[in-house]
């Protein structure tokens, strides 16, 4: 009974202990300037991808459904933090204290949509489920580029149609300005405040999987019917699961509004090629592997946003160079090779038969 | 473990080679930023090419201030957070000045960061009133407040139209800009817009509904402050019910008569607002085509024009204010937003063009009709 | 009229999305999975036909058989690349993952290839245009080639399905892979003539595609596959005649939405109907009910 | 009172009436057999006890409650546990999370709980995993508590079943042929186990089972289901020795 509980625990520590040592690392290089504007330019980036796949890890790879809308729920985090930050730009003026309330804004806000949206669509199965949480994040991402509102002193203005609809007076100012979206927004955000979030939402997944609640949902995952069959109520804890995915992804949107200074929906951010992408880092990382999910992201941006731009500077090589300018055809390349390599069961085996002895599968 | 030391020595030892190649040197390092990837690559390539092309010719002729310019491009995928990524590696490089970046709502983001740094921006396109907001900012084309109410005022003053019909896109930060300043401005004007109907980036092929709509309501007169990739199936369309009104639009409808394989007849009587038109018959504008198709076999479109011109301007500014490459980024910049507003140059988007100090430019827009496939003045 | 005019409209952008999405459901219907990369390999077959006709001066007809020889070689080079190693992976999701690599690939390839600019194709439809009501309704002759196109595949298809031997094999190996190898039916073989048939629906979706809405770029076969595979799931995915009414009924919500509802919110109109179509009839309009056996 | 007494059970699958009249009286620490031909009903039958189908018409008496048209989640709770046929485990858990996931019902604290390890948390863990663990050691399993469940043995596999479902502390519980797959030794010690958890938990018993060796071995009285009705009903070696049901087994 020890040897489990230390062998979970000593597995979890093995994970926080890699992002609070790469957080030292990185904060000292920041705090004695040893760190490229490049590199610490994506250090925020990095908390939210983590905090993004690890959320869609606890769907993916614990409730065993495919969502391919996590991106929705990272949108309406966003909108709804920095729609608050905003608001509130003139009543809170501790940015610390302000921003903290907009990322719980943001969290909140996206578990509420999560419960909406799942009470519908969870009682679908594999890919019909996947096909409307696409839908949804569509939807999400539509509504939102129609989305005007103004504040002036008669209060708050919404419209769905344009600018001239909100009606406001002269002087008033528009906070959501259709596909434009927000402006001007505090860059509340910084790499502590980052690693803070990714070791809560670390914190929350783990423990939430090792518990009670953690077993239903995997037993779920595992055989529905033998979980309905114990008596586990199977819409209770898929609509948990799929919260708290939906709850960290508006986190991470949150933080991902509040490190730009503009806000807007589009295809690419929150489309469903980002829910695509995110789901790339749960599947390169592994999926149920929540130490994958935090290593997978990192080592995918450095490729494609650090070292593939590097590429461009390093002299008048001209192999170099191409690559750097067909950044995403060598991502493309790289996520067929990478899946052919880790997932196909040929390679599976020439690599346990090359790499080390086939050791048995245990639970983690 | 053995793998995380290799992985982490390789970056170390990338790392190390990149800071040597970022010292500071005897060349300007001016950067740019734009989509090259994706579905906006289409104006980010141009401006990337022409830009360069600006930059050889500049370099050829004895460079800036004797100093020869070194030009790099980084891809944004019209992304916001990616063109920060961009903007961040080009900083690494060295950059002393960003022409850039392509599109608004990066444009927006980027120029937070600019401003932080207090490193001279000009970008050739990003038109949103934002992307110039911060003091360091300037751009080559018009905003799309200006486009909107001229466009207004233009359709009004010449009577082109009693009834007038909108097709935008409402995803798209340019399109509604664009349109929610022209419909605010029609309303001072004599005409009535009687249907203003959108589309978006994810349903750009039919626009049946949208034209049915304005034929429906009797609009004489079809304003599309759009892209010419969505134009040319509009156009397509609109032939195909027999509905022929006036097709007006703004800069970005510049490029239609040049897609492969279109049939310009269909744009024949089409008016639009526009600094540069690719056939227009000045030498200059014969010149720039001409090398660029040498170059990169495609015909030049308006956002390669407003890169032309945004680097022979930050070459005018930095001649006016005598700025040489070992100058702090930041002095660099503080000369150049006081040349910006001093300079006046002829370029493909406008002759005698002058900055003011909030980033925008003047210059007049030429109005031109297609007749017979190519552009005339109205 | 005007309702008359948005119908033929609807059913025009809908015989579109339908002819991609039989390439959908075909595949999905044998070979289980979700071929994201299907909207682009429309892309690759609307490309040749342009290259072919454009600069190699080929006729129509010739142009779009090489288009789908090319599609078909495509198709079956991807699957026995890509797909086939991980048919037999630990999860779904990674083979799903490397069709989505595939799309991205052949976006970027394209792009490298023909340039960002747009390219206007040249319609290879030669049908005259129907007029009815005095010219107040109009039926162009890509939308009567498509949707004859539409029910010519679909009947093929069926035939093929039910009364050659292969087309038993694809049902046998749709049905229950293993039994089917049991019974001596290769496997492999059967699913890769899927993907080469699948793939040269995917050239004459292509060709229909880009000359009923004639502007052609790497990314033009993204969006409109996604929509049709919105299509295949709304009819019930992997039911061949499920494609085509779901195909041409989401055309018809689509042009119905912007014109009655909203034409900013049609995207969210048409996922909108797509949800409610699944949670009332969670296999699509046309798809067989599975009851899990306890 | 029985434990559990149906009365008239049916229901039809798109015309065919899968089971039929079905009646059935069981007391309290039976262990009692249901056999029959393939596709006679009885696992619908099972289905129908545990709400995976919803019955057409007929009642059902747990311990005196009726649970006919409840869902199973709610039969659950009242008492019903089952084993599956093709067994169902949750693979990828552990042996012994497996048996602690039967107990789910029976030891609750809130999930805000369990993320903070709250004091309710620390002692409902605690009391599972002890009881878990005597369950596992009833069937010889606690070796193998940490391993996957879908690593154990067939045989092994079975019998992690069946303290699964004994977690839930059943009043009743389901066997649906628990001796499939199993060679002789193997039944015969299932068997001695299946007595054991009668007289160990003071359990009621409701089997299915093709092994005649094991029905006539332990069950006490047996019901034969044809073509979804009741053939013959009573004591076990009435039952076997009735000329229909020898029929019914071995044809015209």
């Amino acid at each position: 009974m020890k040897k489990r509980m230390n062998k979970t625990a000593k597995q979890n520590a093995i994970t926080y202990g890699i992002v609070i040592l790469a957080y030292i690392i990185m904060q000292s290089m920041l705090m004695t300037g040893h760190i490229s504007s490049s590199l610490s330019g994506l250090l925020v980036p990095f908390c939210y991808y983590v905090i993004l796949a690890v959320s869609l890890n606890l769907t993916v790879g614990y409730l065993g459904e495919l969502s391919l809308g996590h991106a929705g729920f990272m949108c309406v985090g966003a909108f709804a933090s920095v729609f608050f930050t905003k608001c509130m730009e003139d009543v809170i003026t501790v940015s610390l204290v302000r921003f903290m309330l907009a990322l719980l804004v943001g969290a909140l806000v996206a578990a509420l949509f999560g419960v909406l949206i799942g009470i519908p669509v969870l009682r679908l199965r594999g890919d019909y489920l996947a096909i409307v949480t696409l839908a949804f994040g569509e939807i999400i991402k539509n509504l939102v580029n129609v989305l005007y509102v103004g504040k002036d002193s008669s209060g708050l203005h919404f419209s769905i149609k344009d600018a001239m609809s909100l009606g406001m007076e002269p002087g008033g100012t528009t906070i959501i300005n259709g596909p434009q979206g927000i402006t001007g927004i505090a860059k509340d955000s910084n790499f502590t405040i980052g690693i803070v979030l990714v070791l809560l939402t670390l914190f929350i997944v783990l423990r939430l999987i090792s518990s009670r609640d953690g077993r239903a949902i995997k037993a779920i995952r595992d055989n529905r019917i033998a979980a309905e069959s114990i008596g586990i109520n199977i819409t209770k804890y898929k609509l948990m699961a799929f919260s708290v995915s939906a709850a960290l992804a508006g986190l991470g949107g949150a933080l991902y509004a509040h490190n730009l200074s503009t806000l807007s929906a589009t295809p690419k951010n929150f489309g469903y090629n980002m829910s695509i992408m995110i789901l790339v880092y749960v599947v390169l990382g592994g999926i149920g592997s929540i130490r994958g999910s935090v290593i997978a992201p990192v080592v995918l941006n450095l490729v494609l946003d650090y070292f593939l731009r590097k590429f461009q500077m390093m002299g008048d090589n001209v192999v170099l160079q191409f690559l750097s300018d067909n950044r995403m055809l060598v991502y493309a390349i790289l996520l067929i090779a990478l899946m052919l390599f880790s997932w196909s069961p040929k390679a599976i085996e020439w690599r346990e038969r090359v790499f080390h002895k086939k050791q048995p599968k245990e639970a983690e | 473990m053995k793998k995380t030391v290799r992985f982490a020595s390789a970056a170390m030892a990338a790392t190390m080679m990149l800071s040597m190649t970022a010292m500071a040197g005897e060349t300007f390092k001016i950067g740019g930023i734009g989509p090259i990837s994706g579905g906006a690559a289409i104006y980010g390539q141009a401006v990337m090419n022409a830009s360069q092309m600006a930059v050889d010719e500049i370099n050829a002729a004895g460079g800036i201030n004797g100093y020869q310019v070194e030009f790099s491009f980084q891809d944004d995928e019209h992304d916001a957070e990616k063109s920060v990524n961009a903007y961040n590696t080009l900083k690494d490089w060295g950059m002393q000045m960003l022409l850039g970046t392509v599109t608004s709502t990066p444009c927006i983001a980027v120029s937070a960061e600019t401003a932080n740094d207090n490193m001279f921006q000009l970008t050739p396109s990003g038109s949103a009133v934002e992307s110039i907001a911060p003091e360091n900012a300037f751009r080559v084309c018009f905003s799309d407040p200006a486009q909107g109410t001229k466009s207004a005022q233009y359709i009004g003053e010449n009577a082109l139209a009693t009834k007038v019909a909108v097709i935008y896109n409402s995803s798209d930060v340019y399109s509604s800009g664009i349109y929610n300043n022209f419909a605010t401005e029609a309303a001072n004007q004599g005409f009535e817009l009687v249907s203003a109907e959108a589309f978006t980036e994810d349903s750009k092929t039919d626009f049946s509904v949208q034209l049915q709509k304005a034929k429906d309501a009797g609009a004489d007169l079809v304003f599309l402050p759009i892209y010419y990739t969505e134009a040319s199936l509009i156009l397509t369309q609109a032939a195909g019910m027999d509905y022929a009104p006036t097709f007006f639009g703004c800069d970005g409808l510049d490029g239609i008569l040049t897609v492969e394989g279109f049939d310009t007849a269909l744009a024949e009587g089409v008016m639009l607002l526009t600094p540069f038109a690719a056939d227009a018959s000045d030498e200059m504008t014969q010149n720039f085509v001409t090398a660029y198709k040498e170059a990169y076999t495609d015909v030049p479109n308006q956002f390669a024009a407003d890169a032309y011109d945004g680097m022979y301007a930050i070459k005018a500014a930095a001649e006016k204010a005598g700025v040489t490459p070992d100058m702090e980024v930041s002095d660099i910049c503080e000369a150049m937003k006081t040349a910006m507003t001093e300079i006046t140059i002829d370029g493909l988007t406008g002759t005698g063009m002058t900055w003011t100090a909030d980033g925008e430019p003047n210059k007049a827009p030429k109005a031109v009709v297609i007749k017979d496939g190519a552009y005339t003045a109205m | 009229m005007s309702f008359l005019n948005y119908l033929i409209s609807g059913i025009s952008l809908g015989s579109v999305y339908a002819i991609i999405a039989l390439g959908y459901t075909m595949v999905y219907g044998i070979a289980k999975m979700l071929n994201f990369a299907h909207g682009d390999v429309i892309m690759v077959g609307a490309y040749t036909v342009f290259i072919a006709t454009a600069s190699a001066g080929l006729p129509t007809i010739p142009a779009i058989i090489l288009s789908m020889i090319v599609c078909t070689a495509l198709g079956m080079a991807i699957e026995k690349v890509a797909y086939r190693p991980l048919r037999n992976a630990a999860s779904p999701l990674a083979v799903l993952i490397t069709a989505i690599g595939v799309s991205y690939l052949l976006q970027n390839l394209a792009l490298l290839i023909f340039g960002s600019n747009t390219k206007s194709f040249t319609s290879a439809v030669n049908f005259p245009a129907i007029k009815l009501a005095g010219g107040q309704l109009n039926i162009t002759g890509e939308t009567s080639v498509t949707i004859l196109a539409c029910v010519l595949i679909m009947i093929g298809l069926t035939l093929f399905i039910n009364k050659t031997k292969p087309g038993q094999a694809m049902l046998a190996v749709s049905e229950d892979k293993g039994a089917a190898q049991l019974m001596g039916i290769n496997v492999n073989g059967t699913i890769a003539l899927t993907f080469a048939i699948g793939s040269a629906l995917a050239a004459i979706a292509g060709v229909l595609l880009c000359s009923a809405y004639p502007s052609l770029t790497p990314y033009t076969g993204s969006m409109p596959g996604i929509k049709a595979f919105v299509a295949a799931v709304f009819g019930g995915i992997g039911s061949v005649p499920g494609a085509m009414i779901g195909g041409i009924l989401l055309g018809i919500i689509e042009i119905f939405g912007k014109a009655y509802i909203s034409s900013q919110m049609a995207d969210a109109i048409v996922f909108a109907v797509l949800i409610v179509v699944l949670l009332v009839k969670p296999t699509g309009l046309m798809g067989k009910k599975i009851q899990e056996k306890v | 009172m029985a434990m559990l007494e149906v009365k008239n059970l049916g229901i039809s699958f798109g015309g065919l009436r899968a089971v039929n009249g079905f009646d059935i009286t069981i007391e309290k620490g039976q262990l009692y057999g249901l056999i029959g031909p393939n596709g006679a009903g009885k696992t619908t039958v099972f289905n129908l006890l545990t709400g995976v189908y919803r019955p057409d018409n007929g009642n059902i008496l747990l311990d005196g409650q009726e649970i006919a048209g409840k869902k199973t989640i709610e039969i659950s709770k009242a008492g019903i546990a089952r084993t599956f046929q093709n067994i169902r485990l949750f693979s990828d858990m552990s042996v012994l999370d497996n048996v602690k996931a039967g107990l789910h019902n029976h030891h609750v604290y809130s999930a805000v709980a369990g993320i903070f390890h709250l004091p309710s948390y620390q002692k409902e863990e605690k009391l599972m995993n002890e009881k878990a663990m005597e369950l596992l050691q009833v069937f010889e399993l606690e070796g193998e508590a940490e391993i996957l469940a879908s690593n154990l043995p067939y045989g092994k596999q079975r019998k992690l079943e069946i303290a699964r479902a004994l977690a839930t502390d059943p009043k009743l519980l389901l066997l649906d042929e628990p001796a499939a797959g199993m060679n002789p030794n193997e039944t015969q010690s299932l068997m001695d186990m299946i007595r054991f958890v009668r007289d160990h938990f003071d359990m009621t018993i409701l089997l299915i089972e093709h092994d005649m060796r094991l029905v006539s071995g332990i069950c006490e009285e047996l019901s034969v289901l044809n073509f979804g009705e009741v053939l013959a009903q009573g004591r076990t070696e009435d039952v076997l020795n009735n000329p229909q049901v020898i029929t019914a087994y071995l044809g015209e």
